[in-house]
């Protein structure tokens, strides 16, 4: 065992915070700050994507040949890490993380020059069409229809929970083109164009106020049987070999680290009779305890990026992940919402035009927190809920 | 003991339910937000008209002389339904401080009875969270034969669709309780809403002119007086927390009979049972001690005795809410945090309840000090 | 509703406290405070028993023609509570809740006669033999098997966590009559004598250090069939028939209730830099929440006993008694080890020789601490696990 | 970052492993109950042979300069079979002590590495609770050449087998790190055993005589050197933890797939699984901070920054084996209370791990002084 960090690797952070700060605009943090939901504020994922490209650095962790960076997965992490703690917005990560990597791994050469440069360049953004309303966790059970005719597919069917799905150009969609084969056989990986004829988008009010997830409707819609990314039938194991490819995505460490050193900013600033809150031995042990479990939460990632030898099925340790860092999002949020007491009843979202006229009573910062705290609910629904992720780890260490 | 239901508290809750069934449909609340003061006018002539109001109020006053029990038991009901109307400030509060001063204040509890005056209660200041000592931020001098007031208030529950405040400050004798009609002059308010729809603001005094007889109380008995109806207004919400919470068992159930995933009705996996089973467990629990705060507060006890029942039964109710409304959202998937099914406005509302008149930490500490 | 408590009860309460200080010997009542066992010392619950026997007190429960006392339920609850806060030994709960109760209501008079007086006068230890090794949460599938020969039955199988079955003189058995009918019609109740041969006793060693619970091995004991109580068949019958009765026993209100004054008492002693425990804020927030617990645990208890009107199915709320009642149990025995710290691990049961040794810097009231945490953990076990009763919960509550 | 064992560590823990499986088992475990000092004769002989005293000794001294990783992979092991050996005390604290000390303790280290000398450390003492500024019971006053030792000390783990004790003391130059062989004149030792089967005494020093070199460090250094000694101790006790917790995993999951009940192994219930998982999750991120500690331990991190480290991975640590333990209890039903069981054994090992170097309220209000 060697636990000694390379120091080229803090060289290394240095260089990617200089380059953060140097790119990226004082306002779009600020939004990017407050904000209160999933996904940032769409013009700016891709007017960071851009930034980012203009340097080479909108897909590090692609292979060289299709824009990648060549950094190790160390690097890799610790650029992703200053991205979010220094407020950038989020990337695309339908293009970046799912469908770039499904189409330059599966996709023709044709599929991969159409598609790959402008999501490196963060041209539109695309959105992601997976789940169905009667399917929830049990996806191999999708009832979307593609029925081959011709040179198209003319595809019926309903998704669900698609994010931004209204501001997206492309979607990329779980269709079944085979109905009569075993569920998890016949379903195939199609790109739809979101202007096509009989495409209808429904936004989705959200506990929290916003409505970026949607309901993707879709009644005949024709499309080009060039958009099939790779073979027919071959998108379950396209949709696995996502899950096998982002382990260490679920654990959500950058913005349990960020959002966890933002509940250490409210407390010293919050007061009860007189003392910060951060002082009080009540709120000492309970940051302690989540101060522990974010830590063993990061050098539980850090174990999976240096690809320890591992007892257990490794998809076991990628659900490990996710119990605890979706866990951790609720718990930290949680905090945050304790620390800000009755203020956190305040609906008061941003970017919101009320946010202007609150005056000095409501510091800047208490913005977003108790959006981002609802939707927070959410992390142990979304991706496999909690149930699923624990039914992974029974079968797969223990065989049960 | 009797735990069951007097003539007056069947009555009390028939009648409630069939009216927040009838009236306060999923729909109906939403549609609430586009009220300006959040108020639902027709609701709230309902709640005069069935006496909800009067409860409190002595009979001489002209109200039912009812106890704590009664309030409880309407207050799981409007809990039930996740209602937002002000009835903690108007029913409860307001009737305990109004009733309880040292001037008559007959006539604006007549018109609170009657539907048409509302009064909500401003005490958080910058800085000061719950409950605490003594205003510092919010002073009353002498001036004439009255008073002047100055100062900020923050997070007052329901004072959009207030006609008066009662407003805690810092006097020549101590502590004091003021009543300030929202028309007043020198009064700015910035108003908002909560997550749960309900509406409160922020209210600036700058020298408003105070008369002597719209001083309520001042000194221990202001204290006293703030400390009863805070802890009245507190079991009020623990009620509706409570009913809140037997609704969601309801809903879930149902919903996991019908919700189908790999080939079967949910409610057939036993993780999801279990989640139930401790729902089940957690809502008990929290009526019980409900029903132990309602037995100090109605039953003579000293203001330690009440204060500590009071703390307890909110620990453990808020711990209770937290488990239920998480989970009820968990068993519902994607769904449970959407705007669309009830359990995301109960959770919400859960929320709130749970953050208005004091948090955990906030009663953890009150007992440390009893 | 109506929480008046009834003046009269406090009279009484007052009552059996005089008479408890006057009954109960101080020896006895040390040993019963450091004991950290499941049951008292067997030689004190006889002798107890006696003495409140002699008062008319020993079955205050049962039937008044039968030696009890025409209680109110309140006043039975009085009665066991000041019993439990004064460090009463505990009585032979087989005998006065179980076997008595199924004699008097479903034995023959021939039965009542010879039983009933033995019972009340604490006269003998009688054990309960309804576990099997194989059977555990599943009681119905018991295999000890109870053949008819003439005017006997031979017996043959094994219990598991019999109590006191080394120092009992009786026994009463759920055992297999007719294996030829579904699991619970072929049942039946039979009171063994624990000296017949063939009986054979093993006491198991504990987590604590005791060895209270026994196997007992049946080797063609031959037993009068006078002996089986009631009818042929319904020894299932009446096990259900004894759950219904003691609906509150499992909430373990009073032994909760005593223990956590306790870990009042001891955290006001224990110091940490020279401040008793009791005024740190950690503890006070930790035991703030526990004694919210236990006062809902009281008043859930309080609501049973009252008979309130019920929207679920009442044994639901039994099984809730017994989850509350069981994890109350282990979290004020945790609480008790942390309030100790590093004492808390040493070996330090009571009776032991090794006590009177151990000089000024162990207090007495050390004794049996982490005895009585270590068998808690059996409390969610014993009885119904935890999850058998949340499943129980779910099906009688909701219909899952 | 290599989480990957080197070649030495591969060969500390396979030897370490045949040697646990063919030494410790359950029986006769049990047996060293009846030992009158709790050692286990031949197995401490092992310890010597195959080098496991003389990880932490610097080669200078005859030892291996090892790191706390090694430490730590033949930590888990002892730890997956409950080994109650006086590791920690002679293993680890005595040799951090020893070869810091200001006078030369060659012979002595040379006589652990040979497993013929056991050192304890005598620290706790009445009223205070682990970790604590200064001695106040037992004070080391100058006489003649050298000085005295007197008072008390309790909890003092390994003491009954231990040939030698190193005392915390009070000085003439404040803190003091004395050693002491066991049969000086003056100590009285009450011994007794712990819930693992571990021994432990209390010492009471009654004028001891101590020679000048016999104080090994004094002021600032005996107060570092002893914080370095004990927080190398604590890792070592939470890679024993992790390592039962592990083996627990095996144990239990075994006995899930072969104990029936209504008909079927009780693996198969959804609620038995999820439980695995937990403990599965627990122990996983127990084992991650655990690296993080031996991260800080052996990267030559301030000391400061090693007591955050040992302090956060004690919190998680303590938390996931609480859970782990427990829930191996309740998954075996009865037969996990019984001393017959491995389970039983573990939830005890576990326990007395927890409490006796700094419970989890300790290592909070350690973090909070930082």
């Amino acid at each position: 065992m060697d636990f000694h960090q390379d120091p080229a690797i803090e060289e290394f952070r240095n260089m990617v915070r200089c380059v953060i700060a140097e790119e990226l605009p004082a306002e779009m943090a600020e939004r990017q700050k407050a904000h209160g939901g999933t996904n940032s504020v769409v013009a700016d994922t891709l007017a960071w994507t851009g930034k980012m490209n203009a340097r080479g650095w909108s897909v590090p962790h692609w292979p060289v040949e299709h824009g990648g960076t060549g950094w190790s997965a160390m690097q890799n992490y610790v650029f992703m890490a200053e991205c979010s703690s220094a407020f950038a917005p989020e990337v695309c990560w339908g293009a970046t993380h799912m469908c770039g990597p499904v189409i330059y791994t599966f996709g023709s050469e044709e599929l991969k020059e159409r598609f790959l440069p402008d999501f490196r360049e963060g041209k539109y953004y695309i959105c992601q069409g997976f789940s169905e309303p009667s399917n929830g966790s049990d996806l191999a059970r999708l009832r979307t229809r593609a029925e081959r005719k011709g040179d198209k597919y003319v595809v019926n069917g309903q998704k669900i929970w698609t994010s931004c799905a209204h501001e997206s150009e492309w979607g990329f969609f779980l269709v079944r083109t085979n109905p009569d084969v075993k569920p998890q056989a016949g379903i195939s990986f199609l790109m739809i164009k979101m202007d096509t004829p009989g495409v209808t988008v429904r936004q989705i009010p959200m506990i929290n106020g916003d409505a970026e997830l949607c309901e993707v409707f879709l009644d005949n819609v024709e499309v080009p049987a060039e958009n099939l990314i790779g073979e027919e039938g071959m998108g379950w194991t396209y949709a696995k070999f996502l899950l096998d490819h982002e382990r260490t995505t679920s654990s959500f460490i950058f913005q349990n680290k960020r959002e966890f050193a933002r509940a250490q900013r409210l407390a010293l600033r919050e007061t009860i009779d007189g003392t910060p809150i951060a002082h009080t031995a009540q709120f000492q042990q309970r940051m302690a305890r989540i101060e522990a479990e974010l830590t063993a939460l990061e050098w539980s990632v850090l174990r999976e990026l240096a690809n320890e030898d591992f007892k257990y099925d490794r998809t076991a340790a990628a659900s490990t992940l996710k119990v605890a860092g979706s866990q951790l999002q609720q718990t930290i949020s949680e905090l945050q919402m304790d620390i800000l007491g009755s203020k956190a009843t305040r609906f008061y979202p941003y970017p919101q035009k009320d946010r202007e006229d609150a005056g000095p009573l409501w510091p800047d910062d208490l913005g977003g927190r108790t959006a981002q705290a609802l939707i927070a609910r959410a992390s142990t629904i979304y991706g496999g809920t909690l149930q699923v992720q624990k039914g992974i780890i029974a079968k797969l260490a223990f065989g049960l | 003991m009797d735990f069951n239901r007097s003539d007056l508290q069947r009555m009390l809750h028939d009648s409630a339910e069939r009216f927040v069934n009838e009236h306060y449909s999923l729909e109906h609340r939403r549609s609430l937000r586009a009220v300006q003061d959040g108020l639902d006018t027709a609701g709230w002539e309902t709640f005069a008209e069935l006496g909800w109001l009067a409860i409190l109020v002595p009979e001489e006053l002209g109200g039912l002389s009812g106890c704590m029990a009664d309030v409880s038991t309407l207050a799981e009901v409007l809990g039930s339904r996740c209602v937002t109307d002000p009835f903690i400030s108007s029913g409860v509060i307001a009737p305990t401080i109004l009733s309880g001063a040292s001037t008559s204040q007959e006539d604006l509890l007549g018109e609170i009875v009657g539907g048409t005056a509302r009064v909500a209660l401003a005490h958080d200041e910058p800085n000061e969270r719950y409950a605490y000592s003594q205003p510092r931020a919010t002073m009353l001098a002498a001036s004439g034969d009255g008073y002047t007031l100055s100062g900020q208030k923050m997070m007052v529950l329901d004072a959009p669709s207030a006609t008066h405040v009662i407003v805690t400050a810092t006097g020549p004798s101590g502590a004091a309780l003021v009543l300030i009609p929202m028309d007043a002059a020198g009064i700015t308010t910035d108003a908002y809403a909560l997550y749960d729809g309900s509406r409160a603001a922020d209210i600036h005094f700058d020298g408003t002119s105070v008369a002597a007889e719209a001083v309520l109380a001042d000194g221990d008995a202001a204290s006293a007086l703030l400390s009863l109806a805070l802890d009245r207004a507190r079991v009020t919400a623990l009620a509706q927390a409570v009913g809140s919470m037997e609704a969601e068992l309801d809903i879930c159930s149902a919903y996991l009979k019908e919700r189908e995933q790999f080939g079967q009705p949910i409610g057939k996996f036993q993780s999801l049972q279990h989640i139930m089973a401790e729902m089940f467990v957690e809502t008990h629990q929290a009526r019980s001690i409900l029903y132990y705060a309602l037995s100090r507060l109605d039953g003579g006890y000293s203001p330690d005795e009440c204060a500590k029942a009071v703390s307890l039964a909110a620990l453990r109710v808020s711990q209770a809410a937290q488990l239920v409304s998480r989970q009820a959202i968990q068993l519902h998937g994607g769904y449970g945090v959407t705007d669309e099914y009830e359990v995301s406005h109960h959770y919400r509302r859960q929320f709130i309840l749970e953050k208005t008149l004091g948090d955990m930490d906030y009663f953890t500490r009150r007992l440390s000090s009893l």
